[in-house]
């Protein structure tokens, strides 16, 4: 259907029939556990049009919740690393994820201008979600690695938060450049009040700046640091409770995922009858381009020295796309682009792809490329 | 009961642009606003993209202002909003308490 | 700045009948509805009872539409629902902006 | 489709005082109110206090009343909150559905 | 006052002095604990214009955990029981619950009408509340026996599913019949747009739809099958967080239905008020009508094989009536019923008092027809 | 600056060196740990226009969970305690602390009107802050002094629920009285509805019924009774998941102060902006009112037999100033006072300084009178 196939297809062509059986089983350990479950009941809820309701403010919260644990749980792993081996083992992963931040929304962009056809606004809108990352999608990953006993490497919340920006600045400010003309063009013939070039520069800004002092970066990124600081001043006893409270094997954060994801089942439901209406291509598109991402983030991740379950981590959190800090950027910085499209993308098919599939498929990459 | 009056401004939209419409309205004079969530539809409200986060995806926002004023906040709105984003405005007549403070600075 | 004369319809009613009168508000031609939570008190409000889920008791629906389309809403709205639910309805004048575009199908 | 000319008078204003408001509304003779939690922005907003708890800090109510007790609810608000609260209060025409009876025990 | 009186006062004279009096010690262990407590305090500080406010958010929030923890531990238990016994044990328990979701509805409306002479949509609205059932008197139906040291049949959750539907349903049907001539009559005097006989009968199907697909039996049932399907599927250690998160005996499950409670009896307060409104046949119903109901209960689950918990159990749940699904269908069905006579007697009157005093008399019924 | 300066400095320089050292490393080890740690992220984001967002709900929810908790733990310490001792070790800290609750209003009173030299109304509205007592501040402090190893008698919960009240009261009748003429004659010029002095004074007297029956008072004294009352009646292992959920020291209690402290850390950060306006005055009277207090508390609380942690715990709640049950009350009795000044002395100035730097000053002071 379009060039990404022979390529994906080329990418999982090269496992050998012993490797597609380990894909098979692991898809299966990995379906069959409640978190995915308790995404495909959302969906199924939805499409019956079943009374399930999680208030929005339970959603938001578990979603608090979990960046913080992330973040804070990251941050007393890396005080661990960091005690044993300084920065030595962190800075080539840091690296390479801010290089794949930087080259997932270009190849996104590439990928949708020129071979889906699709509008400057529309390509550079889509492919902001896509060089942003997924937190949720992080940590499906990561209970996923932590159930194969392949725990990743511990500063991963690190790279999740260095993921997070610079995909969509890249993405906003490509699309904004390219626009600019277009734009330009269509103010002129306006009228009063449009904001010119000049207020269109300062929205990007703007946006930007949300973008980095957003919710999920400042929670990520604020309990790292406190998580880091606790563990190295605090003795253990002092520590547990916050530990018990934000570990991401303990109750709180695998019950409350499960949580989640249903609401987000719930809401990927409501999306599915938009596949229609986004066609193909988008739907090929939000397959295949996580799988080359993906394969991507596994083989960086391991030259770069991470372990298989970092790899397969790294691999599912560059392969993910955004749907909570994008979607408003974009829609502020570029209103042309139509949001049913890179929403229906990311929610509906590759967020559920990666839940699914993905994640297991980019364990067997990781191992394939030869993490460990 | 010494009644004013004055125009009552309404604007329904997407949230993410709200904020920003309050903000000039404000710079184009008037005196305060009020601002609530609610849940829409209309002709394009799949435009509406706060679709994961704790926020309402639609707010209703009002002005008590001066007939001139009320003009300038609906003229900003059609002209920077409408082609792209899911909202609509309207205008009506009301009568004011002690109306005479919402005039407004009148600097838009 | 070209303002269209439409009328606003405005439903205040227990939650349990709100959607439908949304609904049948969309087949009677309305372009759209904004809808929200609000808490009411009323002489058969106790007539309420969305006790004991998380949706609000009472909720507030408005409609822009042209003035035949108007009085459909609260024909249906009075035939249907006020002898058994705690409800009351409304209209108003509003001008709008750009209002052609909610003059609405027609089709009630 | 018949309408009973009524007046809907609007305040909004801090939530320490709004329950207070309507209470008295109902003194002077409204069969009921409607109120709901909004956003507020204006000269004294922070005057507004409910900042800890679970609730708004600004609340917006409404009655649907005759022009007598209408003017009775906005003179009670302006004499006895306008000086030392956060809050505004105006007055629209609407048609009522039903509206006679909206008129009111008129005690007030 | 009522012929119910007999029978229930039949019932418990029954019982030796030797068993009143370990129903008064189960009562003073039963009204002692944090959760009857918690309810009462509510109670106490709605009576005197106290400052308690849940958010709904908050107590919604629980209701969604509690009834995806009774369906997920449901489930979990339901494995090992179908792991060792196949279906033998459970087929007839759900029998008995079948017939019982049948028959209360049918015995409910026949004491309303003909022995408290009510109208058919308030006695059709009534049986609806009673024929159904409140997973809330379950839960702490479950949390009774378990601290009794007779915990329930594993398969209790799988019961409760299927108690919520029929009973409605019967119910709605009956009064939609019964009505019918009655509205028929009134809407061709009614003119214009009045629904006629088939947009009462599609509101009907859609209300009993909405019953069925509602949030207590998607989360339940949804729960379930994902808490069976893991527990096979899934090795322990993976497992663990999970069964950690929704357990019953946990302090999530423990301490968060005392929160729910707390706001039960702030709305049940509110309530007190109406009982006068609502007069001292509705009074005496509301107590009656569960111990015959529950004693039905006991006895039919000790027919069908159920254990002593597991007998209690299904008395409590049999006997209690909905606050959650029935409201909204029968408003919606029946507008004609008045709310304040069903919600009052479900609420203020039939839940207090099965949770202060119904499950030790269930229990010690239970005990009398034999049950171990 | 202030009167209140020397006697504070006084207060400080009594200390030795030694001990000056000792305040320095207690607050390391108070300052690099998780709760105010987030106090500081959540006032770092407002001040660079950051993202995080607490639904109120939350916010809300979690000050529920945290009353409920300080009262549950209490009831059952208390049961011990009671069971041990009967009511001898108790009734002189309930009257300590009832007497500070009658002082400290008086004392700040008199220094805002007489050395700041502000308005009665304004006077007696921030006196009403600092009569009463912050619940937060309180679970900060125990927390700290466990952590310390020198936990705080049982019955330090009951202490916050009397602190609760009186404080409150008495500002609230002084303003009254003392403003009754100004108000007087201007309600004599304003004209027809304004509301005469016995609509103030039933005013007055709903304001207080309204903070004695409010929230904080009515849960915490509620779950205090029913802690009392399950731990004499219920056994153990009935009481355990009830205990796990609601103890002080659990993971639940120390991880959602967590996000409390971040939200309250975002409110306060709102605040810092108005310290210009308030001025160095009410700065001052912020830092140095609570430890003149504070030192009251930690003194009268030895004389009245706490221990060391009771102690510390004692003075942090007669120091703190309330937030939550005082500013309504206050905004409905005396609306000429300016909310903003007593907020943000409340919110900007005593919390942070109480949570950072106060309550390991407490300990000092405590072991300076002797307590241990
Ligand atoms: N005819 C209408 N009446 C009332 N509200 C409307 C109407 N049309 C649109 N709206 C509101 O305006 C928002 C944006 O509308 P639209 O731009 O048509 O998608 C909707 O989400 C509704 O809240
Ligand atoms: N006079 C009124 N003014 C404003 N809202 C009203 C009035 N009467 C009733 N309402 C609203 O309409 C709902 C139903 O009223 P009722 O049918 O009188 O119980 C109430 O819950 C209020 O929200
Ligand atoms: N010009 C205005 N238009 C709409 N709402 C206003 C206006 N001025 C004030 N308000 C509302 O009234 C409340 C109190 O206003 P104020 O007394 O000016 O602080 C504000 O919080 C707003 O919700
Ligand atoms: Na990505
Ligand atoms: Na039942
Ligand atoms: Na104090």
């Amino acid at each position: 259907m379009t060039p990404l196939l022979p390529v994906a297809v080329g990418l999982l062509g090269v496992f050998s029939a012993d490797q597609i059986g380990r894909i098979v089983e692991s898809l299966e350990r990995n379906l069959l556990t409640p978190i995915p479950l308790c995404f495909l009941l959302g969906i199924i809820c939805t499409r019956i049009h079943g009374g399930i309701k999680i208030p929005k403010e339970l959603y938001y919260s578990i979603a608090i919740f979990l960046l913080m644990s992330i973040g804070f749980i990251g941050g007393h792993e890396l005080a661990h690393e960091y005690q044993e081996h300084g920065v030595s083992t962190i800075w080539k992963p840091a690296l390479a994820t801010l290089f794949l931040g930087c080259l997932t929304p270009i190849t996104a962009y590439t990928v949708l201008r020129y071979v889906g056809g699709m509008s400057i606004a529309d390509s550079a809108g889509i492919a902001a979600h896509y060089g942003s990352t997924s937190a949720v999608t992080y940590a499906v990953a990561n209970s996923f690695v932590e159930q194969t006993q392949h725990p990743a490497n511990s500063f991963l919340p690190t790279l999740v938060t260095l993921l997070e920006c610079p995909g969509i600045a890249i993405a906003l400010v490509l699309g904004a450049a390219l626009s600019a003309k277009e734009r330009a063009a269509r103010a002129a013939a306006g009228g009063v009040g449009r904001p010119g070039p000049q207020a269109r520069q300062s929205k990007l800004v703007e946006a930007l700046y949300e973008v980095m002092t957003g919710q999920s970066i400042m929670l990520m990124a604020g309990l790292l640091v406190i998580g880091f600081v606790s563990t190295m001043f605090m003795d253990e006893t002092g520590f547990q409770p916050f530990y018990d409270f934000f570990q991401s094997k303990g109750m709180l954060f695998r019950g409350l995922l499960c949580i989640f994801l249903l609401e987000m089942g719930l809401v990927a439901g409501e999306r599915l009858g938009d596949l229609v209406k986004v066609g193909p291509f988008l739907i090929a598109f939000g397959i295949l381009m996580p799988l080359v991402h993906g394969f991507l983030g596994a083989w960086l991740g391991h030259l770069a020295g991470l372990n298989l379950g970092g790899c397969t981590v790294l691999a599912a959190i560059v392969s993910s796309a955004s749907y909570i800090a994008a979607p408003p950027a974009v829609r502020l910085t570029l209103p042309e682009a139509n949001p049913t499209y890179s929403i229906t993308a990311a929610l509906a098919i590759t967020f559920p792809f990666n839940i699914a599939f993905g994640i297991p498929i980019y364990f067997e990459m990781a191992k394939f490329v030869g993490a460990e | 009961m010494q009644l004013y009056p004055l125009k009552l401004v309404t604007v329904v939209g997407e949230t993410v642009i709200m904020r920003e419409i309050a903000d000039e309205g404000i710079k184009f004079g008037a005196t305060g606003f009020t601002m609530m969530d609610v849940e829409g539809h209309g002709s394009r409200s799949t435009r509406n993209v706060m679709l994961v986060t704790g926020e309402a995806k639609t707010r209703k926002l009002e002005f008590v202002v001066p007939g001139d004023i009320a003009v300038a906040i609906l003229a900003y709105v059609s002209h920077n909003y409408f082609d792209h984003y899911a909202c609509i405005a309207w205008l009506s007549d009301v009568s004011v308490v002690r109306g005479e403070q919402y005039l407004g600075h009148k600097n838009g």
